[in-house]
């Protein structure tokens, strides 16, 4: 009797482009005053087609494609398509191309982890962290820079090896910088998870429980926030199985918990880069490669964004016959979904980002 | 004073990898500080004067492209970040890339990389502004922009995006429609 | 002579206003490690919009846009000329409310939703503008500027709570973080561009322009804090603590993140209710 | 000489003809002609009064002896009470017929018993009782031309009821009828007699339709109104016995020596008036009130049965200054105040909204006139006097555009201003003139605020800077809805009919007169008020600079949109380029559709904001009732406890 | 704690030297091994094509007829893969990046006068090798091949964008001649014919 | 409901190996298969369409549980209509509408059916 709440629901488009979304996704969100009752996403936006290239590159360029699958874990892209290659061809690549495809992965990783970390303080609005961590992120890319030549697309990965070997210096470079890096990131990340008023942005908002994230099929640090102890790279692919590593889990599952952990695999990735440099043997990076693949295979990659999947599947030929690519946005959508429904507008886009949704391999 | 010194920016990004994506953001960070040519990363069209745009044009998001252009007032530049947003890159052989930004709006500048390195698109857009100025003089005298025309017909996949269109008119129409009968219901109830 | 004084204001106000916003792009810049645009950029800004066309979405707003701007303006005249405090606060008021009506009559979902937290953020200012009006009056029983500006003793004197109340609810007006919850200078937001998502070219124009009056006229509300007696010390303290507020608030800019809005609401709310409010109350039991 | 029970007879005439009359297509002609023809002579006649007394002419008391109204009176008393009964009785509501005993047997046997003091006016004349009656008849006639045609439609519209409009609009002038008696009453005896009529009107008003709905809200609003009638009655005999006073007027005379027992007599009539001006333990009735046809609405709800309330609260104002009492009714009025318009933000249908809205602003009068110093009496005589002109003519909007398009919920009002644009620009004067700063209420509302401050009440100040917030909050999003611009949609064909023009546009152009005039009637209406009441010259409350600025704010906003049309007919359309509005670039085609995640088209619907969850009626409703019905009770105890 | 060391860092930033650089009045900096352009030294370039097979985005044209390697930066992704596949070393990346312009600019590297006619002279002596009987089925052939080197070969094109159909290689609609499996050397064939 | 935390077991440390546990269903069986793998406890990882002749497509379902994961493949011809098993596991929609849209395989009974236009592309079906 009092309250004539009918007609009181706006959907409003969020997206494709929104100030918030660097990337263009879209989703109908339908609003109680600023409240989302409930949220659709549409994909399709940066749908290119890439995999089905693969019918007209032969197998070996195709990881130059492949790595452009998406230009933040480019590196992890090339990465998990030559492993699936090369578990195909059984071609046993050696220690310093293993070695090294570890350490740019973490870099990589670093990079992304930094990136996102700005990001996501500009979600809630604030700047000056934003482009602390993003000037922050330079000394990444300026370290990727000097070994690959790239500072976003690296070109370094082929099948049966890398291209490019990387000199001592550079290994005492990376020391160095990581050094310098550690200690300045520390008051970021200490605003991060200490500001009163940036955890009341983040505690308690978009509680996912580990129950329903496992369900929900997610995966990387959104899972792991979520309190569930699973990092891809703990099956040792690379170089991982030399290193000493744990995944790093919270408990909360909120947004606070997936800013945590992202920022604690900060710190353990430049732990594993030293590592690496610390045990890097010499020798050659590239084994030679005969033949064509013949065979499936789908190969595990822990990419910054969680689990992503390279289902390879060829015939003799030099094209493959298919080429799949399973990335971590993709299975952490759903669980996206499920944390917006009942979320404010204001955290529609921390929430967005706390999956760090990467649409441009999501569509492919 | 020029209307140089205060161009604002659209970022928008089309079928890119991010690659380009993020150096485009990362132009506006400290280090690179776009912020010091007075260019502000605006995400409304309406405040917009360039236009940067990353990645290629796919079979849906073009008409977003448009769209966002067609609301930025005039005078106005295009700014292609990128070889995906040049000439589709790697991607323009896939089957829903209709290939650069070019293909649907007219571009100023080209700002080649792969991915385009922060330094080129300050350059990039530092070149679009004097064609900006251009633009501007052209509008003083009352001139059309010089525009560069596009059709879907010169597209790949023309035909498949004219449906598309197609499709859209049509259901609008049918929603007018409808709305059209239900206010000429009332007014015959009204008549009596 | 004081209405003249009014008039001559006008025509400082958005110099004076813009420069402000321009001191304060270029700090917050340096604060991020960023070099920052020149000082003038306001300047080149609005020319700018004034080089656009206005792609408008219909004709209603423009004239909104109008109203929002001369009531500031009127606002900012009110004070100069020595009249009555609260009614300038009545029109700014108004000239804020017709903003949001301007971006209502877009009818467009980002232009809607930012008009409501404007409106919510009204709702979050109004009662300590309306207080800070209290308290000149109680200091100088009059809510003429001319007897305020003449009272034997500063109104910060009397009325610290409202000032304080007032640096409370300050980054609201200017649009700062953590209260830029409608709309924001920076670039990224949820809402867009906030109120102004769908205006553009010359109306923007009018827009930034009124920023720079309204500027100037947060700083006279922090300024008058301090004057007293008429004397030249009260006027120049006044502007040196304006000044300093302004800086203030660039750096609370950028150490806050942005709030939602219930937090706002809270905030704001009880902080006038505490610091004003006991302030008042203070104030009457001494009286009494 | 004459005009005054003119006033008082002549609806009571005008309201037996027209139900006489009956109903039927035939006699609507003859109908409208009737209830144009006596609104018209009922406007004519206040008219004709007000300028008599303001040029000092007929001013003062009258009709010292009046044995045989007397007996009317009585008589009258006792049909109300039988009226009650029987309805009470007929719909198994007992607790109304018990409370009307309650409150008439005691009068009754007071003048029965002789106790009754005797032998002084009973009506008086002064400018506050014009001010009233310019109002009520003024607004009121309105209402009533607008009824007639407002009526037909609803039976239209509501074919399941029996139609009785001529029993509707004859209720209409019996209450007008009333309402004029009350006013010109100053014999407390007869006033509560006026008293008891308008309740019961309002109570057969309210349920006119006979919905269980409409039965129910209607006997709330008896009980409330018959409590505070009880309130009355206790008044009437304590003055009586214990102070020797019939009128209130004497009252005021006493008010000097200010005697315990005067307090227990103000405050009783204090509660009276809380209950009728539906302060918050008591708005419940004003908020089912809402059920009935907006006429009603307007006549009761807005412009004159709850100004009864406050006007009785003005009379007894300066009695209440700086006591108890005083605290007790400004605190239940701010604290209405501030917490009505929290709920007016949840509240998304028109009327309902409206109702919320009146009973906030009447929560600002009250306790205005609880403060009862000069500058808030003359706050609370301008409220009263603005708030009865924009809220009749919101209520006549809102139950035009509810005959227009089915729908009085504000979300339905999206492009009212491109659907309905006259409708709509008639609302848009309506809405300002209730919040926006050169109209009047914010006039009264710069006074309330200054007067509140000088009386050192701290807590009135909050609530009045937060209440105008929140105020401010639900009319911009209103006013927000039906501003906003929608392309392509054509306008409605107004239907609306003449007749409801005719009550509506002059009510919109009286919006904008007096605002312009305020200044004359602050100095010809309202200072001589003030004189009058406190005895004393009081200097003007507005000064002579303000005055200007506001009248300079007034033209400004005129001026805007008069230059708007003269620019946009000159350029031939001020916009450079139309353009679609931003919907992060997924319009599809054009303003109001756009791509949904589905890839289909969808159409755009952008509700405002209620916060339900946060202050929902049916969330702070109950709390906030509590919460002022025990300041109430406890202030109670305390007076009348230390009274006595 | 955080937040107090947050006010004091962004105080302290506020005096001291921005991390900005002062790229575009000082030259931007790069690193030794940054992908940057593409430059062949056509005097080694043999003309091979295998660059041109390779390029994952059809930037390269090599036109044996006429003796011309030509490169659209404009489609250059700077993956290298052409540099590491040349079998004379000719091609290099040089870490500077190709500047942004308003038109799609094709930069075609041609033969010099002396290694033209060096070219011509070797064409002679395999001309005169083949036998003449194979010359009708040759020209057949080629006759067949000639509409894709002749997109290819328009020069430095100031090619309006919107053109969009008349684009060299740039959609898939003329033939990519790298995709094909032919075997170079017929190709190099049927250009000589 | 129960799930079991990933531990980190000793055997499944171990190195993957390029042998893949596919076991071949009937389409018919699908539903039955992964309605008993859902049971016990696996959560899907993903679904994937391979087109391997004319008019013959493999659907692969992967399913994991802690690090082990296992798959099940049915094959299709291109008009079959599979089921959905969005009623074992909701998330399958995403998977299942893009092979709608990329292969035209029809999937019956989806939770959210974005009618083909999930991915909308110039080319109707392009992987078809
Ligand atoms: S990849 Fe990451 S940084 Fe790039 S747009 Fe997506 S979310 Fe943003
Ligand atoms: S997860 Fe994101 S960053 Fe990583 S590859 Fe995918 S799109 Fe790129
Ligand atoms: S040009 Fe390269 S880096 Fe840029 S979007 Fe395209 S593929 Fe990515
Ligand atoms: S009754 Fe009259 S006003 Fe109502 S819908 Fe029917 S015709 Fe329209
Ligand atoms: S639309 Fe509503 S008001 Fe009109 S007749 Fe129907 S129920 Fe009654
Ligand atoms: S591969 Fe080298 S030699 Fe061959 S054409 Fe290319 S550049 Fe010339
Ligand atoms: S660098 Fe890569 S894209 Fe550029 S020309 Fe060489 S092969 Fe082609
Ligand atoms: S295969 Fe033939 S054409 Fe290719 S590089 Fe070798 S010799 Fe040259």
């Amino acid at each position: 009797m009092a309250d004539n709440s009918l007609k009181k629901i706006s959907i409003v488009p969020f997206g494709p482009q929104h100030p918030v979304l660097p990337e263009p996704i879209h989703l109908d969100l339908v609003l109680q005053d600023e409240k989302v009752v409930d949220a659709l996403p549409s994909i399709g936006f940066v749908h290119r087609g890439l995999e089905k290239l693969v019918e007209k590159r032969d197998f070996k360029e195709f990881v130059l494609v492949a790595e452009r699958t998406c230009g933040i874990c480019s590196f992890g892209h090339s990465l998990g398509y030559v492993e699936a290659i090369e578990k195909i061809m059984d071609i046993e690549t050696t220690p310093r191309t293993k070695y090294l495809r570890t350490m740019w992965a973490e870099l990589a990783r670093m990079h992304n982890h930094l990136m996102w970390l700005g990001l996501l303080a500009d979600a809630f609005g604030f700047e000056s962290l934003f482009m602390e961590s993003w000037r922050l992120r330079e000394k990444v890319l300026d370290l990727l820079e000097l070994t690959t030549g790239g500072r976003v697309i690296f070109s370094v990965n082929k099948v049966g090896g890398l291209r490019r070997d990387v000199t001592h210096e550079m290994l005492q470079t990376i020391l160095q910088t990581l050094d310098d890096l550690e200690k300045e990131c520390r008051v970021a990340t200490d605003t991060f998870l200490g500001d009163k008023d940036v955890l009341s942005r983040m505690v308690g908002v978009g509680k996912l429980s580990p129950e329903r994230a496992e369900e929900l099929g997610c995966c990387g640090p959104f899972l792991r926030a979520s309190g569930v102890r699973r990092d891809v790279r703990m099956l040792g692919y690379e170089a991982y199985g030399d290193l000493d590593m744990e995944p790093v889990t919270s408990l909360e599952g909120d947004c606070y918990a997936r800013c945590k952990v992202r920022i604690e695999e900060l710190y353990q990735s430049m732990d594993l880069i030293r590592q690496v440099i610390a045990k890097m043997p010499g020798g050659p990076i590239e084994v030679p490669v005969k033949g064509n693949p013949d065979g499936e295979y789908m190969a595990r990659i822990e990419q910054p964004r969680g689990e992503a999947l390279y289902y390879v599947k060829a015939n003799g030929t030099k094209n493959l016959v298919r080429y799949r690519n399973r990335t971590p946005t993709f299975s952490n959508l759903p669980g996206l979904i499920e944390t917006i429904r009942g979320a404010e507008l204001a955290d529609v886009a921390m929430m967005i980002l706390t999956i760090d949704p990467c649409i441009s391999c999501t569509e492919r | 004073m020029k209307m140089t010194k205060s161009p604002w920016v659209l970022h928008y990004d089309g079928s890119s990898c991010n690659g380009c994506d993020i150096e485009v953001l990362a132009s506006t960070t400290p280090r690179y500080d776009l912020e010091r040519f007075g260019i502000i990363n605006t995400g409304d069209p309406k405040h917009a004067d360039v236009f940067l745009i990353t990645g290629g044009i796919n079979f849906q998001n073009r008409m977003v492209v448009q769209q966002l252009y067609s609301q930025m007032p005039d005078p106005k530049v295009v700014v292609a970040v990128g070889i995906c947003a040049c000439d589709g890159g790697v991607f323009k052989d896939c089957y829903n890339i209709l290939g650069g930004v070019d293909k649907v709006i007219p571009v100023d500048i080209y700002v080649p990389g792969c991915a385009a390195r922060p330094e080129s698109i300050i350059e990039g857009v530092v070149k679009a502004l004097d064609i900006l100025k251009k633009k501007r003089d052209r509008m003083k005298q009352g001139l059309p922009p010089e525009e560069k025309g596009w059709a879907i017909a010169n597209i790949r996949d023309g035909k498949a995006l004219a449906a598309q269109e197609a499709r859209i008119n049509a259901q609008l129409k049918m929603e007018d429609e409808a709305r059209e009968a239900r206010y000429r219901a009332h007014e015959e109830a009204h008549k009596e | 002579m004081r209405i003249l004084l009014g008039f001559l204001m006008i025509l400082v106000a958005p110099f004076a206003g813009a420069i402000l916003s321009g001191i304060d792009r270029f700090c917050s810049a340096r604060m991020q490690r960023r070099v920052g645009p020149p000082i003038l950029q306001p300047f080149y800004d609005f020319y700018k919009f004034t080089q656009k066309k206005a792609y408008i979405v219909n004709g209603l707003q423009w004239l909104l846009v109008w109203g929002h701007f001369l009531f500031v303006v009127l606002s900012i005249w009110i004070i100069y000329s020595g009249e009555d405090f609260l009614l300038a606060i009545f029109s700014l008021t108004l000239s804020e409310m017709m903003l949001c009506l301007a971006a209502y009559s877009a009818s467009a979902p980002y232009s809607n939703m930012s008009a409501q937290r404007e409106l919510l953020q009204m709702a979050c200012t109004e009662p300590m503008l309306l207080l800070t009006a209290i308290g000149f009056y109680l200091n100088s029983h009059s809510f003429m500027v001319s007897d305020i500006v003449s009272c034997s003793t500063p109104a910060i004197l009397r009325a610290p709570g409202m000032f304080a109340g007032l640096l409370v609810i300050l980054p609201i007006e200017l649009r700062k973080s953590p209260f830029d919850v409608s709309s924001s200078h920076h670039a990224h937001q949820e809402m867009v561009k906030g109120v102004t998502t769908d205006i553009s070219g010359r109306t923007m124009a009018l827009v930034e322009l009124t920023e720079w009056f309204e500027i100037f006229l947060m700083c006279t509300f922090v300024g008058l804090f301090f004057a007293y007696d008429n004397s030249l010390t009260g006027y120049l303290i006044g502007i040196a603590v304006a000044l300093a507020v302004m800086l203030v608030m660039t750096l609370t800019d950028n150490v806050f993140p942005r709030v939602k809005w219930e937090r706002m609401l809270a905030i704001t709310w009880s902080t006038t209710f505490i610091a004003a409010g006991g302030n008042l109350l203070v104030l009457t039991l001494l009286q009494a | 000489m004459g005009i005054i029970e003119f006033l008082i007879f002549f609806p009571f005439v005008a309201a037996a003809l027209l139900y006489l009359l009956g109903n039927g297509e035939k006699i609507y002609k003859a109908r409208k002609v009737i209830v144009k023809g006596s609104s018209l002579v009922i406007m004519a006649s206040v008219i004709y009064l007000a300028v008599r007394v303001l040029a000092g002419n007929e001013s003062g008391s009258f009709l010292t002896e009046a044995n045989i109204p007397n007996y009317f009176v009585m008589g009258g008393e006792l049909l109300l009470m039988v009226l009650v009964t029987y309805y009470g009785f007929h719909y198994h509501k007992a607790y109304a017929a018990v409370l009307s005993w309650i409150g008439t047997i005691p009068v009754l046997w007071l003048d029965i018993s002789g106790y009754a003091v005797e032998g002084l006016p009973h009506f008086r004349v002064d400018n506050l009782t014009v001010i009233m009656c310019l109002v009520v008849g003024i607004v009121g006639g309105f209402i009533c031309i607008y009824a007639v045609g407002y009526i037909k439609d609803y039976h239209h519209h509501h074919r399941n009821f029996p139609e009785r409009s001529n029993w509707f609009l004859a209720m209409l002038f019996v209450f007008l009828g009333a309402m004029f008696g009350l006013l010109f009453s100053d014999n407390l005896g007869w006033m509560y007699f006026f008293w008891e009529i308008t309740s019961v009107c309002s109570f057969l008003l309210i349920g006119y339709n006979k919905l269980p709905e409409s039965i129910n809200n209607s006997f709330k609003a008896l009980w409330m109104n018959l409590l505070g009638g009880c309130g009355f009655m206790a008044a009437i005999l304590y003055a009586n016995i214990r102070l020797g006073a019939c009128n209130l007027s004497q009252l005021h005379l006493m008010g000097s020596q200010s005697s315990p027992g005067l307090m227990i007599v103000v405050t009783l009539l204090a509660f009276a008036a809380l209950t009728k001006s539906a302060q918050i333990p008591f708005n419940g009735w004003l908020l089912g009130a809402m059920v009935a046809p907006t006429p009603t609405s307007a006549l009761l709800h807005s412009a004159t049965m709850v100004k009864a309330g406050v006007y009785l609260l003005i009379r007894i104002a300066p009695l209440m200054a700086g006591t108890m009492t005083g605290v007790m009714v400004t605190l239940i009025g701010g604290f209405t105040f501030f917490a009505a318009s929290l709920m007016a933000i949840a509240t998304s249908d028109g009327k309902r909204l409206l109702a919320h809205s009146t009973v906030s602003n009447l929560g600002l009068i009250v306790a205005c006139a609880g403060v009862g110093h000069p500058e808030s009496v003359w706050a609370a005589t301008m409220l009263i006097i603005f708030h009865a002109v924009s809220k009749s003519l919101m209520f006549l909007c809102v139950g035009a555009v509810e005959n227009e398009t089915g729908s009085r919920n504000i979300e339905d009002m999206h492009g009212l201003i491109v659907k309905m644009p006259r409708m709509a620009f008639v609302m848009i004067i309506g809405i300002c003139g209730m919040y926006l700063a050169p109209f009047g209420m914010l006039v009264a509302k710069w006074a309330a605020l200054k007067s509140y401050i000088d009386s050192g009440s701290v807590w009135l100040v909050l609530f009045l800077v937060f209440g105008t917030a929140s105020t401010s909050f639900y009319w911009g999003k209103w006013l927000g809805k039906i501003m906003a611009v929608i392309h392509k949609s054509q306008a409605l064909r107004d239907t609306t009919h003449i007749g409801e023009w005719e009550a509506i546009y002059p009510l919109a152009v009286l919006v904008v007169m007096m605002c312009m005039l305020f200044p004359f009637i602050s100095s010809y209406l309202i200072q001589p008020v003030l004189n009058q009441m406190f005895d004393t010259i009081v200097p003007p409350v507005i000064g002579g600079s303000d005055i200007g600025v506001m009248l300079l704010m007034l033209s400004l906003v005129i001026s805007i949109p008069i230059a708007g049309v003269v620019v946009s007919r000159h350029r031939s359309g001020i916009t450079d380029q139309n353009t679609r509005s931003y919907m992060s670039g997924i319009n599809a085609g054009d303003d109001r559709h756009f791509l949904n995640s589905y890839g289909d088209v969808q159409p755009l619907y952008m509700s405002n904001w209620y916060m339900i969850d946060l202050i929902g009626e049916l969330r702070i409703l109950k709390p906030c009732q509590m919460i002022a019905a025990s300041i109430l009770v406890i202030f109670m105890i305390i007076i009348i406890g230390g009274a006595i | 704690m955080a937040f107090v060391n947050y006010i004091a860092y962004e105080i302290r930033n506020l005096f001291s030297t921005p991390a900005t650089e002062k790229f575009p009045k000082e030259p931007a900096n790069f690193t030794e091994r940054y992908r940057g352009h593409i430059e062949n030294d056509i005097s080694k370039c043999i003309l091979c094509g295998m660059c041109m097979r390779t390029c994952p985005s059809n930037a390269i044209t090599v036109s044996k007829p006429d003796y011309s390697w030509s490169i659209r930066p404009f489609s250059c992704v700077q993956c290298k893969a052409c540099v590491d596949v040349c079998p004379v070393h000719c091609l290099s990346m040089v870490n500077s990046y190709t500047e942004p312009g308003a038109e799609k600019t094709q930069i075609t590297n041609h033969y010099s006068e002396e290694q033209v006619a060096k070219e011509e002279e070797k064409k002679k002596a395999i001309a005169a090798k083949v036998a003449a009987a194979k010359a009708a089925a040759a020209a057949k052939a080629a006759a067949a091949a000639q509409p894709a080197p002749k997109a290819g070969t328009e020069t430095a094109a100031a090619q309006p964008a919107p053109a969009a159909g008349a684009e060299p290689a740039g959609t898939g609609e003329t033939p990519a001649p790298k995709a094909e499996a032919q075997p170079a050397a017929v190709q190099s064939v049927q250009g000589e014919a | 409901m129960n799930v079991c935390f990933a531990g980190i077991l000793e055997e499944e440390m171990s190195e993957q190996t390029a042998k893949m546990d596919i076991r071949e269903v009937e389409v018919r069986d699908l539903f039955s298969e992964a309605a008993l793998i859902r049971h016990d406890n696996w959560r899907l990882i993903q679904i994937c369409a391979t087109k391997t002749a004319d008019d013959l497509y493999e659907i692969l379902y992967t399913f994991g549980r802690g690090y082990e994961w296992k798959n099940l493949r049915i094959t299709v011809h291109g008009d079959d209509k599979i089921p959905s098993i969005t009623k074992i596991y909701e998330i399958a929609y995403l998977y299942e509408n893009e092979i709608h849209d990329l292969y035209g395989i029809e999937i019956d009974l989806m939770n959210y059916d974005f009618q083909g236009r999930l991915f909308r592309t110039g080319v109707q079906y392009p992987f078809r």
